[in-house]
């Protein structure tokens, strides 16, 4: 990764010297172990502050938005997606943004980190595919492919699907034959089970909304969940409400969701909101063979009409 | 101690519709039990929380004056889930009123001063509570001189315009009406917007002159310099503010500018007080 | 000053008894971390809880909460007059939390008990409420609550302050209340005064040693508002926030709320929820315009809050008791400690 | 979406989606009908209902 660093701190120094974008969007290191924060730099002397690691999990498309002139955006190879479907929507021009996509090969699940330690993590690097993690009670060393985030272990679109330049070598592209087994573990309950899981899934949300906010596709200027008039959803935490919350909110990502698993990483209380919009994602595959972010040119199949369209209600 | 969120029983006795284009209604209340009344006890200028039962609750200046016994009205502008549902609501039903709730205008403070009322649009309603209240033969010799400069959209757009047409006969008071414009040849008032007529019209400050401000941002905002320019100081300009209330007694928290709170510490703050404050509302 | 030494072989049966008198709250383990819950039957308050994802301030302040209610059925004498819920009058203790939460709790209730109002859903719950607190031996990297007026073994806000020695706790008793509560346990075994003085003593400063986090709010009360408000790192604070709600729900001392009306046939329900200064309809009025429409605005308020306008209001302070949760849970790692840095060494430049 | 719903554990015959024109009332009817049979046979929902009180 440090290879990777250096490039991107180069490319971001040329964009800024150059002025051939106003602004670079990326990382810079946290002030606690496992974190890194967005970061948004206007001077080249300014780049020396980001950073890229397994930490990364948040996705940049999330600030690229109703930004003034031409900005550049570190992004994996999910957020590219996430950037094509900005794009298909006319939420951003292609020409202003300069991507500087980064070939990844996933980043790292903290919540089973975490999980290891009965204290707090105090210390924690990355050496290749080696993670040093320390608390004050014990040391260990992991095999960063044993503790990579759900959606990348299934991820089959690590390298960035547009850029303007790459900031590493491009990486070999797993195989996955099963590329949703969640979902078929999940709809192999039966219904009461299944609907026994969601509840189970969803106990602890406080409705901080991070979820919803770390997600770039969640672009509406006024959410159901706030509209009063008419209002969708009560404001409590009545079960019904927040359920009401997490499916709506997962199926407005339906077709367009590129499981870049920023909700995930986001929700303070690690919930897997990925159980409800993996779902739509396989859906979308199985119906359509749609998989989000992938085509400039192809409009996503919720928003065209085929006659062959495998719903039957629309016959 | 009383429980501050829970609103006194009110009926509905009456419901005018205050404007040409039925934007706003006025509603009068009365107390369902009568010892209620004694505990809304209010000053002209502090608001009270319109509250409907399943529907939700609103913030909304008091428009009867403390002389006016037997009930309490409210004008109220159909704007979001709440005034709507309110401007459909009928004679008789029942409802809840919580307060009177924030601070008033400075009437201890204003005693043998002259005092200019100067107001835009729906935002007169606290302003006749108050020109009521310095009317009523027992408060007039309190005050020296008063002015009111109002102003609306047009003529029909006028709040309470019975009554200041009966001002405007009155020698104790002088009256300054005036409306963006009008096709009625008849219109026998101003014609302008609000800080041009302050500024044409309102009496030059001295120290015992004070201004009361109560109108829409845009017309605050221009009639600041108009009164600057009269000699007014900043602590001698009064202004009523609005911002998104929910509890209306200082803890919830979301209607702060700085450490004030404008349901609790307000919504009446001197500018000189704002100039010390963030511009958050 | 009165010491009871609790053997942990007797705390369960103790615990257990206390439930004629009180209806107890503590920590719980759940899927990724502890909660402070209301202990249902057979359920133990978890000492072994290092610190909670969640404050305490959900006991006396739920995050939803029904405060009053109306039929809308006319055929009823009392319809559309909205009434109080009832209170539940009997007793509530809260074992195992941690300083720095009881003294959130005091914070908080400034807010709600003032001269001019009194909150009675909160003040009726704090009023109800002892709270059994446990020293913090081992206090983790992101806890500041030596600088923020608290510590490990800070006994403002609670009734019993337990030190936890391994195979017993050593309970200081600091209110009748506590008092009451340890009676009600039947711990009764009073320990010298004098050794146990000075017992607690090595344990808090041995604590207080392993505290490695420090901020510094010494120049905020100088700095006039306004210069804070003006200054121009705010934008560099807030970009990277994504306005979600988690600093305010984890934050013991955020008290912030909304109030909501729920109708179902013909009956109404008044909720209050907690409500967070991040989200643009905390502000926004209903003509659409937002005093605080911008991210930067909202992300602003809420140390402002904390940092500036707690302390000019009350003279107590800031409004922080250095939990470290709101550092540990914010998404995009904006951290208060750096915010404070910054606005504490704030200079304006002319 | 009855889908999600499905996969929830909300039964599918609870959710129904159709395009009917203005013009098609024997369909509407039908349609209607249709729904209102599988769901008695279901009998009440007791998932994603919000308790009052």
């Amino acid at each position: 990764m440090d290879t990777c660093i250096q490039k991107i701190r180069e490319i971001a120094f040329q964009l800024l010297d150059k002025k051939e974008v106003e602004r670079v969007i990326g990382f810079s290191n946290g002030t606690i172990p496992m974190a890194t924060s967005p970061i948004t730099i206007a001077s080249k002397q300014d780049t020396e502050k980001l950073v890229f690691n397994s930490t990364c999990g948040l996705n940049l498309a999330n600030y690229i938005r109703q930004q003034k002139g031409k900005i550049a955006v570190i992004a994996k190879g999910c957020d590219t997606r996430n950037i094509v479907t900005h794009i298909i929507e006319n939420q951003v021009k292609r020409d202003q943004i300069y991507i500087i996509g980064v070939p990844c090969k996933g980043m790292i699940n903290k919540s089973k980190i975490k999980a290891l330690f009965e204290d707090e993590i105090i210390k924690f690097d990355e050496d290749g595919e080696i993670l040093n993690v320390e608390s004050s009670s014990k040391k260990e060393k992991l095999n960063k492919k044993d503790y990579l985030r759900h959606n990348c272990s299934l991820c089959q679109h690590r390298n960035p699907v547009i850029y303007d330049v790459l900031a590493g070598e491009r990486v070999e592209e797993q195989i996955i034959d099963v590329p949703y087994p969640d979902v078929e573990k999940i709809a192999a309950m039966d219904a009461d089970t299944r609907w026994g899981h969601f509840q189970d899934l969803t106990k602890n949300c406080i409705r901080c909304y991070a979820c919803r906010n770390a997600c770039p596709l969640c672009y509406c200027p006024t959410c159901f969940v706030d509209e009063s008039g008419p209002q969708w959803v009560g404001k409590g935490q009545d079960k019904t409400d927040v359920n009401t919350f997490h499916f709506l909110r997962a199926f407005h990502c339906a077709g367009r969701c590129t499981d870049c698993g920023a909700c995930v990483e986001a929700c303070p209380m690690e919930i897997n909101v990925r159980d409800f919009t993996r779902k739509l994602n396989k859906d979308s595959l199985d119906m359509f063979g749609w998989e989000a972010g992938l085509d400039l040119t192809k409009r996503p199949p919720l928003d065209a009409y085929s006659p062959d369209d495998p719903n039957h209600f629309i016959k | 101690m009383e429980n501050p969120y829970l609103p006194y029983p009110v009926r509905i006795d009456n419901i005018e519709i205050a404007t040409e284009d039925k934007s706003l209604k006025t509603f009068k209340f009365v107390f369902i039990n009568p010892e209620d009344e004694k505990k809304f006890s209010y000053h002209a200028g502090q608001f009270a929380e319109l509250s409907i039962p399943g529907i939700g609750e609103i913030p909304i200046g008091i428009a009867s004056s403390p002389v006016e016994k037997g009930f309490v009205k409210f004008t109220v502008f159909r704007t979001g889930v709440v005034t709507s549902h309110l401007h459909n609501m009928k004679v008789g039903d029942i409802m809840g009123i919580r307060g009177p709730l924030g601070n008033w205008y400075p009437w201890d403070k204003l005693e043998n001063k002259n005092v200019v009322i100067i107001g835009g649009g729906f935002a007169f309603t606290t302003l006749r509570s108050s020109i009521i209240y310095m009317l009523d033969p027992a408060n007039r010799k309190k005050f020296k001189n008063i002015d009111v400069v109002y102003g609306a959209r047009s003529p029909g757009m006028l709040l309470y315009r019975e009554e200041l047409y009966e001002w405007e006969k009155r020698d104790d008071i002088n009256m300054h009406i005036t409306v963006d414009g009008t096709n009625d040849t008849s219109w026998k008032y101003h014609k302008g917007f609000v800080p041009q007529i302050v500024e044409q019209n309102a009496p030059k400050a001295d120290e015992n002159t004070y201004a009361i401000i109560c109108g829409p941002p845009i017309m605050i905002k221009f009639t600041q310099p108009a009164l600057v320019a009269l000699g007014y100081k900043e602590h001698q300009i009064i202004m009523s503010l609005e911002n998104r209330m929910k509890c209306g007694i200082g803890m919830c928290g979301r209607c702060n500018i700085g450490k004030e709170l404008v349901c609790k510490d307000g919504p009446v703050f001197t500018l000189e007080q704002l100039n010390k404050t963030p511009k958050e509302y | 000053m009165k010491f009871i030494t609790i053997d942990k072989k007797n705390w369960a049966k103790g615990i257990e008894k206390s439930r004629e008198t009180y209806r107890l709250f503590g920590p719980v383990k759940d899927k990724n971390g502890f909660f402070i819950r209301d202990l249902e039957k057979d359920m133990l308050p978890d000492m072994t809880c290092n610190d909670s994802v969640m404050s305490v301030k959900s006991v006396l302040f739920p995050q939803t909460e029904k405060i009053l209610f109306a039929s809308l059925n006319e055929a009823k004498e009392d319809h559309h007059i909205m009434k109080r819920v009832p209170f539940d009058p009997k007793q509530r203790a809260v074992v195992g939390i941690k300083p720095y939460d009881a003294k959130a709790v005091e914070l908080v209730k400034m807010n709600f008990d003032t001269d001019d109002y009194r909150d009675p859903y909160w003040c009726d719950a704090y009023e109800a409420t002892t709270f059994v607190g446990v020293g913090i031996n081992k206090p983790g990297p992101f806890d500041f609550s030596t600088s923020t007026g608290t510590g490990p073994f800070s006994e403002t806000g609670l009734d019993v302050l337990m030190a936890d020695l391994d195979d017993a706790y050593l309970a200081k008793i600091l209110t009748d209340k506590g008092d009451a509560f340890m009676k009600s346990c039947g711990f009764d075994k009073v320990a010298d005064e004098k050794e146990s003085l000075a017992l607690f003593d090595i344990l808090r400063k041995e604590a207080e040693k392993n505290i490695s986090s420090h901020i510094d709010s010494s120049k905020l009360k100088d700095k006039t508002v306004l210069e804070l408000h003006e200054a121009p790192f705010w934008d560099d604070i807030a970009f990277s926030c994504i306005n979600c709600g988690t600093c305010t729900f984890v934050c013991p001392t955020c008290w912030c709320f909304d109030i909501q009306d729920e109708a179902k046939q013909k009956y109404a329900s008044r909720f209050r929820n907690w409500d967070t200064c991040m989200s643009p309809l905390f502000t926004k009025h209903a003509t659409g315009h937002n005093p605080r429409d911008s991210k930067t605005q909202r992300v602003r308020q809420r140390f402002m809050h904390k940092l500036k306008y707690f302390i000019d209001k009350y003279d107590q302070g800031i409004m922080c008791v250095g939990c470290g949760r709101c550092v540990k849970s914010c998404p995009v790692n904006i951290d208060i400690r750096e915010v404070c840095k910054i606005m504490n060494s704030y200079v304006k430049s002319n | 979406m009855g889908n999600l719903l499905e996969h929830m554990g909300i039964e599918r015959d609870r959710i129904n989606f159709s395009w009917i024109s203005s013009a098609e009332a024997t369909k509407f009817v039908e349609v209607v009908k249709e729904i209102s049979n599988k769901v008695r046979a279901l009998g009440p929902n007791k998932k994603l209902v919000k308790d009052y009180n």
